[in-house]
């Protein structure tokens, strides 16, 4: 199955910022905690390939280390939802039509129901701003979307013969979501994954702009962006350059994600054959 | 005394800029504020925003700061102080009337003040009225006040925008429809967006130049910066985005005044944590920090380095920055001597001003380089008021300090840094009831070396006052001895 | 029908029931405490004792808890710490902006968004529509708050078409009113487009793929009036949803939009109100957002019943 | 408001009698050297057809013979990426040539199509008024007034009244049979000359099924339309279709007058067709051979096994041993709550078994055969535990069957179910050794991976595969293939019973007859009984001893399959065997291929 344009384009882009991140563990041109205002502000040359912020930091060290937060954080997020909403949307499915059933669906549609943002803000007010918290936050509201993406696929699995089937060999619902409705979904939750992992870098980068996110020293892109904006005009590439960041991160993940949801689909399979 | 930092200190979230209204009628202006205003009371708030509205504009006190500083009379046009300068006695203008039409005499002035010092005033300067004993009315234009013991500064803590006068009708409903005696009347208030005041005409003062003005609240300094180069904003007095201010420099249209304030910015040190409570290593930190990199790096070169807790353009100034210069080999020495070879962990606690956040982080690499990590935590001021200001349960904290004259915080052991030293309390005391200028000073010069020479805190810098304003205004302040935008005096030049 | 209307009613009293709780059980736990934020450093303590008691903070959570929710049924959501003025008057003031924010928003998304949709779905695999797919993936993939900065740099600054943000009030005429609103709008507008978008198509397609589309073309219909006669109200149904979903988002979404913008809407409220513990506002504004989310979600399900007659009319 | 009751039309007359041979009309509609690919793939090769004015063509065809496409390439709405060469010549007109306005001024106009699937044919937003009146507004035949009468008109002329079906009435409110008028009424709103029927009744109940197909012959004799009829099913096109035309792998192999089809020794795959759909494999007696022709789409035996069995003598019938009572059901009754009426009122019920008691010896082959919706998968689903009954009781070798709270592994190690569906019956990620050995779950002593396996390759050799098989997925099998897999896990346990829900109902008509061939094959090894679940009687026929005929959640008759159908007592069963399209009886005597001797 030939791999599609925008499957390749979207591996590329996320490979790249993944290993960005892996090598600033163990390389960065300039230490990053290290401040030196004399070269503030310097415009990208040899030295500083793009250039020193206001606090005289290499810019470049910057956006890998700010990767590794934005990753950081929007991974364990996605981690959090799946690792809490799968499990309930299979359960509801299981017990389809049950209190249980409509309890976690209510609890779904309340979730929804508030704005994700301004509980995030109120959630780092409650427990002061830092990386776990966004991580909280954000994660928080993707147990909802995991919740019912999964509470849907099964839903559709249950009515399936094998799953009949595996009840006339005796299977229990518990045993029958694990080995029969879960690896079937898997396609689904991966899709859904890549397109929330981007949702997260988003909301990072909206925590830490507003100054909620990872707390200094440790850089994110969000906050290079806050950081810059008043210098947006003496020294405009210090917004442009995490602005792309984010941009071609997000943008690699959906095509990522989009590329998946075709090559894993077997409808659209069947009809490229 | 302490307030919440002035609008000069706060780098913070967005404010509101009004659009740029028709080409600027030379008689109104708009002035740019970063903090708005919760209230409009001066009398029943904390807020510095209060006071840079109403401060002169709408209310006026007994008497008043005037722009270098120096106190004058207002409503009290003359008074004479009791031999043993406990008593007194205010002789009021005639013919000043409060904005409603009646009439502003010696009654007002009582009930103002039993107000400020009743037992249930929530007056945030309480303090201020502590050392009055008794308000008598002699006549409608003659108002005594005795106070418990000589206080060398009542007349200035008269001038204060928490002492102003007002009227009992009408205080009730200060808080959104302020009346006063002052030379602007309250006209409007969108909340979240501006305050509007316009010329009173029967002022018992000479009328001002402006027939209105409006304050606008922007609080993002990049907005700041569109908003002024954009003209919807006249002036910006409190001016928040120093880094941009080059750019006002080279605009001819712009005019860039600096001026100082009243803000002594510190890294406060709790002298009681269990580290902190060894004055070496205190004099340790105080050598690792090199002011003029904060400066550069925080404030892009605006703030005058201090050695000691005492604003510099003050006369009885004492430049001791020597005594805790730049020396990161010292500072490894004494934590050496102090037991602290290998390093040791502090908190470092920061509260939103910009100032504080970016300082922060200048001072934490700075520690870093003399072995001393920092865990920062950027709190919001509820939280900072909380776990720092009251609880004390911090290490370090970087905050500027900008009520006028306020080193007596040194002799109140329970202050947040909780120094406690006999010696400059009585010290202190003395200095509090000495008039004698002479006195004065040299009592002020010891005060400054022995909190200097204790190490008590970080003494980084005086916070500039940095404002911006169209080349066409004249009459702003230069400096701001108090929290105030005094438009009285302002006009366009052409 | 009206027994569809009334559950969803019912069900739309337990959730706003249930959030009010988690609210309030939020707002009780966080730090920081508002009178002494509002008297500053030096206050003695027993001056803030005095404030607390005037703000009524005192008082056990219970009777707190029902004193604000009853309070709210009756519209009087209490009143601000800070300002001192009945919170429903303050959030009058702020919905003035924001609902025409997320209306305009809305509006410029969806009429972007329906069209450029239809578009890419009825010339799926050419040019164009590969086109539309990359352009809509490049909408979502940027943060709104940085293309928010660019349009500020671009338009306010250096070509002065527009303030940089701020709100004259409607007072100062409508069409000024929108001028300031525009940016924000705009930037607010370009990622809920571009997921409008990809949602239309999709929907599109999928309706395309129907029995019924056959069976039109056999009657003799041509492609086009298939469209527009059979897939586009089918179509419609997932759309609504989506709408539904982003009116919610922009009312409440829009913080940082607000701040970069400095717009005195209901985010920045709840932004202040947080900074300044101003906790009756961010208790009352959480829960009015809360209660027009689900509002919103009832509408979408009434137009799904006016549209899809399965709904409507029970077999 | 409940679903319209079905409109009681004239009993259907068996088309008995042969239909009086028409004047040789003109030639309506020419189809010669048709060839299609799609995107490279060729799909039809040298199709030829001709359409007779006023005269009715049959093309049957197994699941993948290209009839579908050739109907689509006449109406032209051919999916992209198509490339068509030949004609479709139509008064003149090669409909090939004409661009795409044209045609669609053609379609719906002067040939209307009707599809296979009913229920999604309708737009389920519009009403079926506006949709009927949209072929005449379209076509500029009427204006919006007249259009309206003319469809009140038509659905009068498609059996949908007045009265009970008002025009303003939507897609959802009819059953499937009363969608399908629908959909005829919109194509054949303009009396077109041509109407295309793609394999129009095979979704829907025998009864529905003859009251369509009579619909479609008075259209045509009243109106002088000419129908071409798409279907697998032979019966029905004997008992329709003027011509016929047999096509396989995208060739028509066979045409010819209805009559002579059958008489004449036509292509072998023809009679092949005849044979399989006749079939009767002879239970523990020989089966007719199927003679497997290569490159043959139909089934061809993975791994070698020859397709030919030996043949075992043995009479069924006569000698059934008279073993102990395996399954016993006595008043059994399953409800369903509907949708909740009132807000407190108690949920109305709709009762799907209700009342059924029968038994089944151990090695016997009980038959339960009805409509959709009679109750008897239910039933089925109850026997096996999967659904709790109401009241009454389901006893296996004695120990009752209870699922609530759960059978016990002993018993459900007993019996063992095959389902319809071969698509749906399997999990795509698992090999087929972990599916066949799902069942010994229910051990009690978990067996060693070797003994799995060797069980799993000795029940797949069972069943006609090769052991290797097990180690692929599923997706890698044909149709016939996973049923024979389904069978082997059903197999792996040696249950007593194993329960078949129309097990063989998606099957092609050759594949069918060699699955009936296996299971018969296997009950005589295993004396396995077998409670055979499905609508096609022609099946019951061939596997069943004994038949219980369902109506609405009751038993109206039961007994010997033979006595059953030859001469069945009940009004129901009665109307069920007459409305079941047949191919004439004397055809075949002509032809020499009736039943096999006894």
């Amino acid at each position: 199955m030939k791999p599609t344009p925008s499957l390749i384009t979207g591996a590329i882009l996320t490979v790249f910022f993944l290993s960005l991140a892996g090598v600033s563990y163990l390389w960065t041109p300039f230490p990053v905690e290290q401040l030196d205002i004399g070269r503030k502000l310097q415009p990208p040359g040899s030295l500083f390939w793009l250039g020193t912020d206001h606090f005289g930091r290499d810019t470049a060290s910057m956006l890998m280390v700010g990767a590794r937060t934005s990753i950081g954080v929007a991974i364990l997020a996605v981690g959090i939802g799946i690792g809490i909403g799968v499990p309930l949307g299979l359960a509801a499915a299981a017990n389809h039509g049950s209190l249980f059933d409509e309890v976690i669906m209510r609890g779904n549609d309340l979730v929804f129901a508030f704005p994700a943002l301004v509980i995030a803000i109120l959630i780092t007010a409650v427990f002061g701003p830092s990386a776990v918290n966004a991580i909280l936050a954000i994660g928080i509201f993707n147990i909802p979307v995991f919740a019912r993406i999964s509470r849907g696929g099964a839903l559709s699995l249950w009515t399936l013969d094998y799953v009949l089937a595996a009840r006339v060999a005796g299977k229990r619902s518990f045993r029958i979501s694990v080995e029969h409705i879960l690896p079937n979904i898997a396609n689904l939750l991966l899709v859904q994954g890549t397109i929330q992992f981007s949702l997260g870098i988003l909301a990072e980068a909206g925590l830490s702009y507003v100054g909620l996110g990872a707390q200094p020293p440790t850089p994110s892109w969000g906050r290079m962006l806050a950081d810059a904006q008043t210098m947006i005009y003496m020294a405009p590439r210090l917004a442009v350059f995490p602005g792309l960041a984010i941009v071609l991160m997000v943008l690699g993940l959906n095509l990522l994600g989009d590329g998946l949801r075709d090559h894993l689909d077997p409808r659209i399979r069947r009809l490229r054959q | 005394m302490h307030k919440i930092p002035r609008t000069l200190a706060v780098a913070g979230l967005a404010a509101l800029a009004s659009l740029g209204t028709a080409e600027a009628a030379k008689t109104t202006i708009t002035i740019g504020m970063q903090l708005e205003p919760p209230n409009l009371d001066p009398t029943g708030g904390a807020a510095a925003a209060i006071d840079e509205v109403v401060y002169a504009n709408i209310f006026e006190g007994l008497t008043r700061f005037s722009a270098d500083g120096s106190i004058r009379p207002a409503l009290a046009e003359s008074w004479d102080i009791s031999g043993d300068g406990t008593v007194y006695t205010f002789r009021l203008r005639d013919g000043v009337t409060f904005h409603d039409g009646t009439t502003c005499d010696a009654e007002d002035v009582k009930f103002s003040l039993d107000r400020a010092r009743a037992e249930d005033s929530t007056n945030a300067q309480k303090a201020l009225f502590a050392g009055i004993a008794d308000v008598s009315v002699i006549d409608p234009l003659t108002v005594q006040v005795t106070l418990q013991n000589p206080d060398g500064a009542f007349t200035t803590k008269m001038a204060w925008g928490d002492a102003v006068i007002v009227a009992p009708e009408t205080i009730g409903q200060a808080a959104t429809h302020p009346v006063g005696t002052g030379p602007f009347r309250f006209t409007n208030w969108v909340k979240g967006d501006r305050v509007e005041i316009d010329r009173n005409p029967d002022y018992w003062g000479e009328p001002v130049a402006l027939e209105s003005a409006t304050f606008k609240f922007i609080s993002d300094p990049t907005a700041a910066f569109s908003a002024m180069m954009a003209g919807d904003i006249d002036a910006f007095p409190g001016y928040p985005a120093q880094e941009t201010l080059a750019q006002f420099e080279a605009d001819p249209r712009f005019v860039v005044i600096i001026g100082s304030t009243e803000g002594e910015t510190i890294l406060s040190t709790n002298n009681k944590a269990d580290l902190l409570s060894d004055v070496r290593v205190r004099k340790a930190i105080a050598h690792a920090i090199d002011r003029q990199a904060i400066i550069d790096g925080a404030m892009f070169g605006f703030g005058t380095p201090i050695g000691t807790h005492f604003a510099p353009h003050n006369p009885d100034y004492l430049d001791l920055t020597g005594l805790s210069a730049h020396d990161p080999d010292l500072s490894r020495q004494l934590l050496a001597e102090a037991g602290h070879g290998d390093g040791l962990t502090l908190r470092l606690m920061l509260p939103p001003p910009s100032y504080a956040r970016r300082g922060g982080e200048i001072v934490a690499a700075q520690l870093r380089e003399v072995g001393i990590e920092t865990e920062i935590s950027n709190l919001e001021w509820a939280q900072w008021l909380e776990q720092v200001f009251r609880n004390k349960d911090y290490d370090l904290t970087i905050v500027s300090h900008t009520e006028p004259s306020d080193i007596n915080i040194y002799a109140r052991p329970e202050y947040y840094f909780q120094y406690d030293n006999p010696e400059f309390q009585s010290l202190m005391a003395d200095y509090a009831i000495t008039a004698d200028p002479g006195m004065r000073t040299a009592l002020a010069h010891q005060l400054q070396t022995i909190i200097a020479e204790d190490y008590v805190n970080g003494y980084l810098f005086q916070l500039a006052r940095t404002g911006v304003a169209d080349a066409g205004i004249n009459g702003l302040w230069k400096n701001a001895p108090t929290q105030a935008n005094d438009l009285t005096g302002v006009h366009w030049s052409d | 029908m009206i027994r569809f209307l009334v559950t969803r009613l019912l069900s739309l009293c337990v959730s706003l029931i249930a959030a009010s709780v988690v609210i309030f059980c939020v707002i009780e736990v966080i730090p920081g405490d508002p009178a002494a934020f509002m008297l500053g450093l030096n206050a003695n303590p027993d001056t803030v004792a005095a404030l607390r008691e005037d703000l009524g903070l005192t008082g056990d959570a219970l009777s707190r808890y029902f004193s604000w929710t009853t309070g709210m049924l009756t519209g009087d959501f209490g009143t601000s710490y800070t300002y001192r003025v009945p919170v429903s008057e303050l959030v009058s003031d702020r919905l003035l902006v924001s609902l025409p924010l997320a209306v305009y928003a809305l509006i410029l998304s969806t009429a972007l968004a329906l069209p450029v949709g239809m578009i890419a779905a009825m010339r799926r695999g050419t040019l164009t529509d590969v086109g539309i797919m990359g352009t809509t993936q490049l909408g979502i993939a940027v943060p709104n708050f940085w293309f928010a900065m660019l349009l500020v740099l671009l338009f306010a600054v250096s070509l002065r078409l527009f303030s940089a943000g701020g709100f004259p009030g409607w007072d100062a005429g409508f069409l000024a009113g929108l001028k300031a609103l525009t940016l924000p709008a705009v930037s607010l507008a370009f990622p809920q487009a571009s997921i409008l978008a990809r949602i239309t198509r999709s929907a599109l397609l999928e309706t395309l793929n129907q029995d019924y589309i056959r069976t039109a073309r056999a009657k003799g219909l041509t492609e086009r009036q298939t469209i527009v006669g059979h897939a586009l109200r089918n179509a419609l149904i997932p759309v609504m949803t989506i709408i539904g979903l982003q009116f919610a988002f922009l009312l409440a979404g829009a913080v940082i939009i607000e701040n970069v913008f400095f717009l005195p809407g209901l985010g920045r409220l709840i932004f202040q109100g947080i900074t300044q513990r101003d906790l009756v506002v961010v208790e009352s504004v959480v829960m009015l957002l809360v209660f027009a989310v689900v509002m919103v979600n009832f509408l979408v399900d009434v137009a799904y019943a006016a549209i899809d007659p399965r709904l409507r009319i029970r077999t | 408001m409940t679903r319209v009751p079905e409109t009681k039309s004239p009993a259907p007359s068996p088309r008995s009698t042969f239909p009086p041979f028409r004047a040789s009309a003109g030639l309506l509609l020419e189809v010669a050297g048709l060839n299609l690919a799609i995107s490279g793939t060729p799909i039809l090769s040298n199709v030829a057809l001709r359409i007779h004015a006023g005269k009715i063509i049959g093309v049957v065809g197994e699941s993948g013979s290209g009839k579908t496409l050739t109907a689509l390439t006449v109406m032209g709405l051919l999916p992209p990426g198509a490339a068509t060469t030949g004609s479709v010549r139509m008064d003149g007109q090669d409909l090939l040539a004409l661009d795409e306005p044209a045609m669609c001024r053609i379609r719906g106009n002067r040939i209307g199509m009707i599809f296979q699937e009913p229920m999604t044919a309708l737009n389920p937003v519009r009403t079926i008024g506006d949709q009927v009146a949209e072929t005449l507004l379209i076509h500029g035949m009427a204006n919006r007034g007249e259009a309206v009468r003319i469809a009140r008109q038509r659905l009068d002329r498609v059996g949908l009244p007045e009265p009970e079906f008002p025009l303003d009435r939507y897609p959802h409110q009819l059953s499937g049979g009363q969608r399908q008028r629908v959909c005829i009424a919109l194509a054949i709103a303009l009396r077109p000359q041509l109407l295309i029927a793609d394999e129009p009744t095979t979704a829907l109940d025998v009864s529905t099924q003859a009251q369509i197909l009579d619909l479609l012959l008075s259209l045509v004799a009243d109106d002088g339309m000419s129908l071409m009829l798409i279907t697998h099913d032979l019966a029905v096109v004997a008992s329709l279709a003027d011509d016929i035309a047999v096509m396989r792998n995208g060739r028509v192999v066979d045409g010819a007058p209805a009559n002579s089809l059958f008489a004449r020794d036509g292509h072998p795959y023809t009679r092949q067709l005849l044979a399989a759909s006749q079939h009767r494999p002879l239970r523990a007696s020989p089966a007719t051979e199927v003679p497997a022709t290569s490159g043959d789409k139909t089934e061809v035996d993975i791994g070698g096994v020859p397709a030919e069995r030996d043949h075992r003598g043995g009479d069924r019938i006569a000698g059934r041993r008279d073993a102990a009572t395996l399954l016993r059901v006595t008043g059994a009754v399953r409800d369903y709550a509907l949708a909740r009426k009132g807000l407190f009122r108690k949920p109305p019920v709709r009762r799907a078994v209700d009342g059924v008691s029968f038994s089944l010896d151990a090695g016997e082959s009980l038959g339960l055969v009805g409509e959709s919706g009679c109750g008897k998968s239910t039933l089925a689903r109850a026997i096996l535990g999967l659904e709790p009954l109401q009241a009454g009781a389901i006893t296996l070798q004695g120990t009752p069957v209870t699922a609530v709270p759960a059978v016990r592994p002993s018993l459900r190690r007993n019996m063992q179910v095959v389902f319809q569906d071969p698509y749906g019956s399997f999990n795509p990620r698992h090999r087929v050794l972990r599916l066949v050995s799902e069942p010994f779950f229910l051990n009690e002593t978990p067996l060693s991976a070797s003994d799995i396996r060797e069980r799993v390759a000795e029940s797949l050799v069972s069943v006609g595969l090769a052991p290797d098989a097990m180690e692929k997925y599923i997706h890698e099998f044909s149709g016939g293939q996973r049923q024979r897999i389904a069978i082997a896990r059903a197999l792996v346990l040696r249950p007593r019973l194993m329960v078949l829900d129309e097990a063989v109902s998606s099957l092609d008509v050759s594949i069918r007859a060699q699955i009936l061939d296996l299971l018969a094959e296997l009950q005589g090894q295993h004396d396995l009984a077998y409670l055979f679940i499905s609508h096609d009687l022609t099946v019951i026929r061939a596997v069943t001893d004994r038949v219980i005929v369902m109506k609405t959640g009751r038993i109206v008759e039961a007994g010997e399959t033979e006595s059953v159908l030859e001469s069945p007592t009940h009004p129901y069963t009665r109307h069920l065997i007459q409305s079941a399209p047949k191919i004439p009886a004397h055809w075949l005597q002509e032809t020499g291929h009736g039943p096999p001797p006894q």
